[in-house]
């Protein structure tokens, strides 16, 4: 047989984006829709009760925190609250807007911002952060008709971080019904949902009273539809036919393939995201595991060319990372030891280390199948029989949470926050069950720096538990990642610093 | 009978394409049958009279062809007319069929009334209710009791006798001017098959129908056929009146053929005649007389030459170079030697059965419950020291759970099993073994097929841990010898060796372990007659030889007779007679035994079908009657054999009865008969000695 | 009759109990739910908490029972994914699931019966050959590369039916063909071999020699007897079907109840497993009963014993 | 009486034939004439040889290391299409490795797990049917059960699910497709062992004393080869398919494992773009089924004792 495809089946391609018709309620500027695909259908439109990806992305449309991550700085700014003072280490005051208003049209008071931390500390209410929550928030009181005091257990630099991502602002009284009922979301963001099919799609319309000077006002676009499309393919010929104006999380090749389509236009952004590699090195899983040897540690950091895997599996504005955080993250600065590329290197520390011949690993690993491939080939050209174990996310994190890993590839995407405390805290911490370095002081470094508020001493003490992870060799710090976007040519949408797009500010090109 | 010909046919021929080769199973055969007359054509299996009658009504596999010059039926040539003619016109309308088994042969899935009635509507002349009358009517000739609710009964139903009168019922029901019965009572037992074959003549005289009578049975020619034609491989060797063929075969097949069946010449005579060898083989074409090579007569010019047809009178051919210079030789090789004398002392008794019964829990179809089956009811018996004890009953009677229980490889509910002083059941498998072994039925579901035949017969050894292996092997040899395989198939598969020989090697592997008793159940009904002589005549040598014991099991009075020393009959489960072979087959007490003895068809051309006086089915053994299980067919059943079971009784001559009529059994009985009981079982045939036996 | 269906009944119930424990068990040794649902960022007070509400800690006999004895009072819980009531959750997949099972057997039945009596009628003739070879082809293409293959052609080069999803009848044209064709070399294959063995059996002969020939022999006295197996095929076929086509669903990105089974396998939504199970036992021992009824009623051997 | 007059052909001949030849031919050797003659057989066995001498000569034949990646070239097509290089003939995947080498080192793979699978599957539903066949009784109802329990399941549903606990390698994928498969083996063994038992051979191995195992093991069993062999060959077969579906939904032979299903799957985000990494590893693999199928049916044909003409 012959394969002459790629020249026939691009044009097929151009062919059917013009000919094919619209699947569903045409997308684009005619009838001001944009249609965004996701590839998970969310489980509900409520951030409280909501973890995923999506649902933080949606949540940047209809709801709106106390306060806000800048897109650009990463910064946490007010965003419903009009000002804010730290009374002391552990006393937060806020002042808020006065001019919010509900969906369903109600004034945001400070009645309902108790209201919404009240409920999220209290225990029966199982919002999905409300053990986060009540682990540094003690109560809420009201001040004054907008103004509210929030008392921490701890000095908490992070609280800023946790009002703006996770807490959205519910109006007083929104769960009485059991389990909220089936009413609409009555949020304050700048679009209102307008209709939620369970795992089908999600309609969006522009709230026209929203507040005029959020730093998010100003939306353009009037209507937005979110459809699940759980397959990849599946988006591109909805991208390429009209039915989608937007694709996130596009897997480099698909955005190299598509974008070289006329029709297509691609966006390349930057994301917090991290990869990296964990070693056990504190032997958990194996008393006598060769993770336990410094050098070994060693070797398999030399052993992988994470050049080459960023420059051409992660591609865009991916980059190599020495140490264990985002470089954008507040306090990922340190002079620890760097590993470069260098087989020869990581042969010699592993004979040294007593393995000449190498052993046998199982690395585990439940993202990026191809990338863990490419790391699994580089640590067999060093002589380690490596053995991936390619598992979906339940059994994933049931192997580590019982700390029955060897070594894992992982990756961790810090909520969108720009601090080494979403990196470097949440993986060193003494308690956390990615923790596999067994390294008290450095437990205790970490969380020193996370009840810290002085901006120098957090980056002194993120500086020290960094090259000490570097010292040590616990980690392998991989690469960040990239966004990639595909999107109409008549869509122009700015890219974030966070990976996560701001959908609000999306608008149709003249 | 008129003298006007229905049926001619002429140089019809059929050949079946096989992978290998091309099988042609008829020759040229030429055949006659007039009007109202009955023609039977016999032959050993593989002969191809089935084939012949086939050909007639086209009904042959798809990838059969067929020949002929011509096939005249009255008047038509149905070589010449169309598939479609022949349907439309011919089959079902002008020529009936019935089949060899009847337990297949109906639809299962449509009513009883629906296949009679479409036999008439399908022709498209009558209306339904008309075929419906007709149906009733016809059922009501062939002897089913209310007849109309047959209609709603399916196949399933019915007994394998009552399917069989649906079948003629089917065929006759537009009328037919020929009736062809291929095998048509084979698959039933003795007493069903008198009722069909008395059932069929009377119709064809009835409504004066031709009839073609196709049977390997020589006995049932002999009562029911008016003309004979005797197949042989593919071909007619010899016809004439039933009369003349059977009492003055000229063919030395047909003499042979004769002489094989036990009963035929003497009672008493110790052997049987055989031809040696089997048929040959039908692929491609046979050179000279296809019988030379197992003739005795054979001279040079049969290997060379086809036969000629020598007619000897109107209709009374013989195809046959009947050479002068081997006249005077016989087919009986090596004749008798006198038959020993047989009144043995009655001997100490090897195997007991004392009170035994079985009962099975049967399910019937998906939805049904569980019922129980009561198959072998508070069985007594016991076989003395080298006698032949035979067990006669129909099928379904519990013979073969009595023989299985017997080995041990079924456990009775109650009652015991003696073998040597021991409860069998109490006895170590292969001590059990060596001292009682069976021959089966069927010589190809008996032996594996996946093992050599040296493997086979000395499997037994092996299993019992007799002797070094050569040592084994050496004895093998010796079992095969004497058994009269030949050394050669030592290594062969049973797929390579013919019934005859597969049934040699179940006796070796039966005999290699020094058995005292062998139980042979049927061993020779599934075998052609000429085979079944051959292994009858082997069995009464290796008994004589080895001094065994034997338990033979079959249906066939005349090999009761030919080899018994002592007879039990059986009758739903329990033995309702048993006693010396000559008091029992002469003055049998038990009606049942009476009837048997009525039903068995020896071969007497003077003599018609007897009229049967069972009526009814063997019944369903889930179904026993109350008090005396055989009294719904019994002539002289009356108020006390219907509510209580009869006991054993010991008559004077020291048989066993169950009967409550035993005493009146025998007169009562030549009062109701019509002038033919055989008073001097079984009948001596009237033939001309001097011909069959110089 | 009644007893009969009521061993089937309790067969069922043995059936799904044992499946169910089985399947409980081993998800409770070798997964963790809690992360599932709190997602894989989420960090560890959170994902504690969750196992904690939803009591993941308790040992596995606990949790079963407690699961079978809300079962018992007819409530099939919430999925832990979805958050929604698993029952409405499997009636919302189970539409597609339906009617692509039904449409697949219309497929497989419109193909493979006419060819299989067609190549019993004439056995070795080009249409006998014709109908193996498209056996043999069939049962060889692995159905997922056939589904590719079609999107490619049919959805991709001649954009004639849309590439994936269900929300119209074209969007079932491909997957039904796919899912229907997987099914028939077995049918067609027992169409031919039963026909075959009714026309050589003895009825058939009686049917000949009463003057049956051409259609009326195989409409009239054949075919309702070379049915029964065919019957019993398509029940199970349709089973399989019914239990959600876990391939065609995921390569035409269909919600059905086989991605519904798997995803919620992938993420440990034990409700939710637990009640396919469940349905799917129930499906399959209900169709095989219908199966055998309708048999029942075709053959009265069955029938009456 | 049941002396019967076949007119299927066959039997008619059998005696004769026999007689005449003077004891032809073993079964065994029927087989082989058998099959000299039907070309299914014959096509479908060469081209297996043919994929077999590539699987066991894979290290020889294939021009690279399948498991070698070369980041730098990844994704190249095949070399006649434009772009493609000699060197890599039918181009490289997602990790730069050499796409040829792969589909032959697929081959190892499939066969492997085709003929593992198919073995347990075998094990364990032979002994079941023979068990279930000749014990009968509440061993029978036992595995009567279990057959519901599979069958009830959906087969792919419970190997995923399974795979997915137990974790992905080959040896599970094997185990594990192997324990899903085996009702086919038992439902023909236990009928072929129903109709068997009541042979007369079983009963005379009886009387001579064999114990139930003995009778189990050296008479029913080498009755039921012919149809184990089949249906083995067929069942290979379907392992083959049932693995590469399994990788191809992601939960077969682990990464970087170069197997056909999991080609398709690496190859299907790209399969608009990159046709030929979806096309090529499903042309192998129809070949190879299609090869095993028609090697198991014309075994079936020379095996069976009465073939219909």
């Amino acid at each position: 047989m012959t394969i002459r495809y790629p020249v026939r089946v691009r044009a097929f391609l151009v062919g059917m984006m013009v000919s094919l018709l619209p699947l569903s309620a045409s997308a684009g500027p005619s009838d001001d829709t944009l249609v965004v695909a996701f590839s998970k259908a969310l489980t509900t439109v409520d951030r409280l009760y909501s973890i995923q990806r999506e649902g933080l992305i949606l949540s940047r449309l209809t709801d709106d925190g106390l306060f806000f991550v800048d897109p650009d700085t990463l910064e946490f700014e007010p965003l419903a609250a009009a000002s804010y003072t730290w009374v002391s280490d552990t006393r937060l005051d806020i002042t808020l807007r006065d001019n919010v208003r509900f969906h369903d049209g109600g004034r945001l008071s400070a009645d309902d911002v108790v209201y919404t931390f009240r409920w999220v500390l209290n225990k029966d209410s199982d919002t999905s952060r409300g053990a986060v929550i009540r682990g540094w928030l003690d109560s809420v009181e009201k001040l004054g008709p907008l103004k509210v005091r929030f008392n921490l257990k701890m000095p908490y630099p992070m609280a800023l971080r946790d009002m703006a991502i996770s807490i959205p602002l519910r109006k007083s009284g929104t769960y009485d019904d059991p389990r909220g009922g089936d009413q609409p979301l009555n949020g304050i963001g700048p679009y209102r949902v307008k209709q939620f099919d369970v795992g089908r799609r999600i309609v969006l319309e522009r709230f026209e009273d929203y507040y005029p000077d959020s730093p998010k006002a100003g939306a353009r676009i009037r209507n937005m539809v979110f459809r699940v499309i759980p397959d990849e393919g599946t988006q591109q010929a909805e991208l390429l036919s009209g039915g989608i104006d937007l694709m996130m999380d596009v897997p480099p090749d698909v955005a190299d393939n598509v974008s070289a389509l006329p029709g297509v236009e691609r966006l390349e952004g930057n994301d917090i995201r991290i990869g990296y590699l964990t070693l056990d090195a504190a032997g958990y899983a194996d008393p006598d595991s060769p993770m336990t040897h410094l050098k070994v540690r060693q070797a398999i950091n030399h052993a992988i060319n994470r050049e080459a895997i960023s420059r051409y599996l992660v591609r865009g504005s991916a980059r190599a990372i020495p140490y264990a955080c985002h470089p954008r993250q507040f306090g990922c600065q340190a002079d620890g030891p760097r590993y470069p590329y260098d087989p020869e290197k990581a042969r010699q520390l592993l004979a040294e280390a007593g393995y000449p011949e190498g052993f046998s690993l199982k690395l585990w690993a439940y993202r990026e199948k191809i990338i863990a491939e490419a790391i699994v080939s580089d640590l067999k050209a060093v002589g380690l029989d490596v053995d991936l174990r390619y598992v979906k996310l339940n059994v994933f994190s049931k192997m580590r949470n019982d700390h029955r890993m060897g070594a894992f590839f992982a990756s961790y995407g810090s909520g969108g926050t720009a601090d080494a405390s979403a990196s470097t805290g949440v993986h060193f911490t003494a308690n956390s069950n990615r923790n596999y370095s067994g390294d008290e002081a450095l437990s205790k470094t970490v969380l020193a720096a996370e009840r810290t508020i002085d901006r120098d001493e957090r980056r002194r003490l993120y500086r020290e538990a960094l090259n000490r992870i570097a010292e040590q060799a616990y980690w392998v710090p991989l690469f960040s990642y990239s966004q990639n976007y595909l999107l109409t040519p008549a869509l122009s949408l700015p890219v974030s610093e966070d990976g996560v797009p701001r959908l609000w500010q999306a608008a149709w090109r003249q | 009978m008129s003298t006007e010909s229905l049926l001619e046919i002429r140089d019809l021929s059929v050949a079946i394409p096989t992978e290998t080769s091309t099988l042609r199973a008829v020759r040229g055969v030429d055949l006659e049958l007039r009007r109202g007359e009955t023609l039977g054509i016999v032959g050993e299996s593989g002969s191809g009279k089935s084939m012949t009658a086939l050909a007639l009504m086209n009904l042959l596999p798809p990838a059969a062809r067929r020949s002929a010059a011509c096939v005249n039926f009255a008047g038509t040539d149905l070589s010449t007319v169309s598939e479609k003619e022949l349907a439309g016109q011919v089959r079902g309308r002008k020529i009936g069929m019935i089949f060899q088994e009847p337990m297949t042969s109906l639809n299962p899935v449509y009513s009883i009334g629906r296949q009679l009635t479409e036999a008439m509507t399908l022709h498209g002349e009558v209306s339904a209710a008309q075929a419906r009358r007709r149906a009733i009517q016809l059922l009501e000739k062939v002897g089913l009791p209310d007849p109309a609710s047959r209609l709603k009964q399916y196949p399933h139903e019915l007994s394998g006798g009552q399917r069989q009168r649906v079948m003629i019922a089917m065929a006759l029901m537009n009328e037919p001017e020929l009736l062809i019965a291929d095998e048509p009572t084979t698959a039933l037992d003795v007493t069903i098959q008198a009722q069909i074959l008395h059932l069929l003549r009377g119709l064809q005289t009835e409504l004066g129908m031709s009839m073609i009578l196709i049977t390997h049975d020589l006995g049932v020619v002999s009562r029911a056929a008016d003309r004979i034609a005797v197949m042989y491989a593919g071909d007619i060797v010899e016809t004439g009146t039933t009369a003349q063929v059977l009492n003055d075969p000229r063919h030395p097949y047909t003499r042979g053929l004769l002489e094989c069946v036990p009963g035929y010449r003497e009672a008493s005579a110790h052997r049987l005649g055989s031809i040696p060898g089997v048929v040959p083989s039908m692929t491609g074409d046979i050179r000279g007389c296809a019988f030379a090579a197992r003739c005795p007569r054979a001279a040079e010019e049969c290997f060379i030459d086809s036969p000629p047809t020598r007619p000897l009178g109107p209709a009374r051919t013989y195809v046959c170079h009947d050479p002068e210079e081997t006249r005077s030789r016989s087919l009986l090789e090596g004749h008798d030697r006198e038959q020993t004398p047989v009144n043995k002392p009655a001997k100490e008794s090897v195997l007991k059965v004392a009170g035994v019964s079985r009962t099975f829990s049967v399910r019937r179809g998906m939805f049904g419950k569980r019922k129980s089956l009561r198959a072998l009811d508070n069985i007594s018996l016991e076989i003395r020291k080298g006698e032949v004890l035979a067990l006669v009953g129909e099928s379904g009677c519990g013979k073969s759970t009595l023989t299985r229980t017997i080995l041990g490889l079924e456990t009775p509910d109650s009652g015991t099993v003696t073998l040597a002083g021991r409860p069998v059941g109490a006895l170590p498998p292969r001590q059990r073994a060596r001292m009682i072994q069976p021959v089966f039925q069927d010589p190809y579901s008996s032996l594996n097929p996946r093992k050599t035949i040296g493997n086979i017969i000395g499997r037994p050894l092996q299993v019992n841990q007799l002797g070094a292996k050569a040592e084994q092997r050496t004895r093998v040899r010796r079992m095969m010898e004497l058994v009269g395989l030949p050394a050669r198939v030592f290594n062969s598969f049973p797929d390579q060796l013919s019934g005859g020989q597969r049934q040699r090697v179940a006796i070796a592997r039966a005999l290699i372990l020094d058995p005292e008793i062998v139980i042979c159940d049927e061993p020779t009904s599934a075998l052609d007659v000429s085979v079944q002589a051959q292994i009858l005549n082997l069995l009464l040598d290796l008994r004589d030889e080895l001094d065994l014991t034997y338990l033979f099991v079959t249906h066939d009075l005349s090999v009761v007779a030919h080899l018994a020393d002592r007879v039990a009959v059986m009758y739903l489960g329990e033995i309702v007679e048993c006693g010396d072979r000559d008091t029992v087959l002469t003055h049998p007490k038990h009606p049942y035994t009476r009837a048997l003895l009525d039903s068995a068809l020896s071969i007497a051309p003077e003599l018609d079908v007897p009229e049967p006086r069972l009526t009814g089915d063997f019944p369903n053994p889930m179904n026993r009657p109350a008090g005396c299980p055989f009294h719904p067919r019994c002539p002289l059943a009356d108020a006390q054999c219907r509510s209580r079971a009869p006991e054993v009784e010991w008559a004077a001559d020291g048989t066993l009865v169950k009967c409550w009529r035993a005493g009146d059994a025998a007169g009562a009985f030549s009062q109701l008969s019509a002038g033919q009981t055989p008073e001097n079982w079984p009948d001596p045939p009237k033939i001309n000695k001097e011909e069959s036996a110089p | 009759m009644i007893n009969y269906v009521l061993r089937r009944a309790l067969m069922a119930l043995l059936v799904a109990l044992t499946v169910s424990f089985g399947t409980f068990a081993l998800f409770y040794f070798a997964t963790d739910p809690a992360q599932t649902i709190a997602g894989e960022d989420a960090p560890q007070e959170m994902v504690d908490a969750i196992r904690e509400q939803y009591g993941f800690d308790r040992p596995v006999s606990v949790q079963y029972v407690d699961w079978l004895g809300s079962v018992l009072q007819g409530d099939f819980g919430q999925s832990y994914f979805w958050k929604q009531p698993v029952v409405e959750l499997i009636q919302e997949h189970a539409k597609v699931t339906i009617m692509l099972a039904l449409l697949a057997l219309v497929v497989t039945v419109v193909i493979a019966l006419p060819l299989g009596i067609s190549a019993a009628l004439r056995p070795n003739s080009w249409v006998d050959r014709f109908a193996l070879t498209t056996a043999v082809s069939a049962q060889a293409i692995p159905n997922f590369w056939l589904g590719l293959m079609l999107i490619i052609l049919l959805a991709v080069t001649f954009p004639i039916f849309p590439v994936s999803g269900d929300s119209s009848w074209r969007h079932y044209v491909l997957p039904a063909f796919v899912l229907g064709t997987s099914s028939v070399p077995a049918v067609m294959r027992l169409t031919r071999t039963g026909l075959l063995d009714v026309l050589g059996s003895d009825y058939i002969r009686t049917a000949r020699a009463k003057g049956f020939t051409g259609y009326r022999l195989i409409l009239r006295q054949a075919l309702r007897n070379a049915l029964l197996p065919i019957v019993s095929v398509l029940a199970v076929q349709l089973g399989h079907k019914l239990g959600g086509s876990i391939v065609t669903e995921s390569v035409f990105s269909m919600n059905g109840l086989g991605r519904l089974a798997v995803e919620s396998i992938f993420n440990s939504d034990i409700p939710t497993v637990q009640s396919l199970i469940l349905l799917f036992v129930l499906t399959f021992v209900l169709l095989t009963l219908a199966a055998d009824l309708i048999n029942a009623w075709l053959d009265p051997r069955i029938r009456m014993g | 009486m049941t002396i019967t007059e076949s007119v299927g052909g066959n039997e008619l001949t059998s005696e004769a034939e026999r007689e005449q030849a003077q004891l032809g031919l073993t079964p065994g050797q029927v087989a082989i004439k058998r099959a000299r003659r039907h070309p299914g057989l014959l096509v479908g066995f060469g081209i297996l040889l043919v994929m077999a001498l590539f699987a066991v000569l894979a290290p020889w034949l294939a021009p690279h290391d399948p498991y070698l990646q070369n980041l730098s070239l990844r994704l190249l097509p095949p070399a006649w299409v434009e772009g493609g290089q000699w060197s890599h003939l039918l181009g490289t995947d997602h990790l730069g490795r050499d796409y040829l080498s792969r589909i032959i080192y697929g081959a190892r793979i499939s066969m492997m797990i085709g003929i593992g699978a198919a073995t347990i599957g075998a094990i364990i539903g032979v002994t079941l049917g023979v068990i279930a066949g000749y014990f009968g009784g509440w061993l029978d109802q036992a595995v009567n059960f279990l057959v519901t329990c599979q069958l009830a399941v959906p087969s792919l549903l419970l190997i995923m699910a399974l795979v997915f606990v137990i974790g992905q390698s080959i040896t599970v994928v094997i185990f594990v497709i192997g324990a899903t498969h085996w009702v086919f083996y038992l439902v023909v063994t236990r009928s072929a062992t129903l109709r068997i038992r009541e042979l007369d051979f079983v009963a005379a191995a009886s009387a001579m004393g064999c114990s139930r195992l003995q009778i189990a093991v050296k008479e029913i069993l080498p009755n039921l080869l012919n149809q184990i062999l089949v249906i083995f060959t067929l069942e290979v077969a379907v392992a083959i398919l049932n693995e590469a579906t399994l990788s191809f939904l992601g939960l077969g032979v682990p990464s970087p494992t170069p197997s056909w299903g999991l080609m398709i799957a690496e190859g299907k985000t790209a399969m608009f773009f990159q046709p030929w990494l979806v096309i090529l590893p499903g042309i192998a693999l129809f070949v190879l089924v299609i090869a095993i199928n028609l090697l198991g049916d014309g075994v079936r044909d020379v095996t069976v004792t009465n073939r219909r003409s």
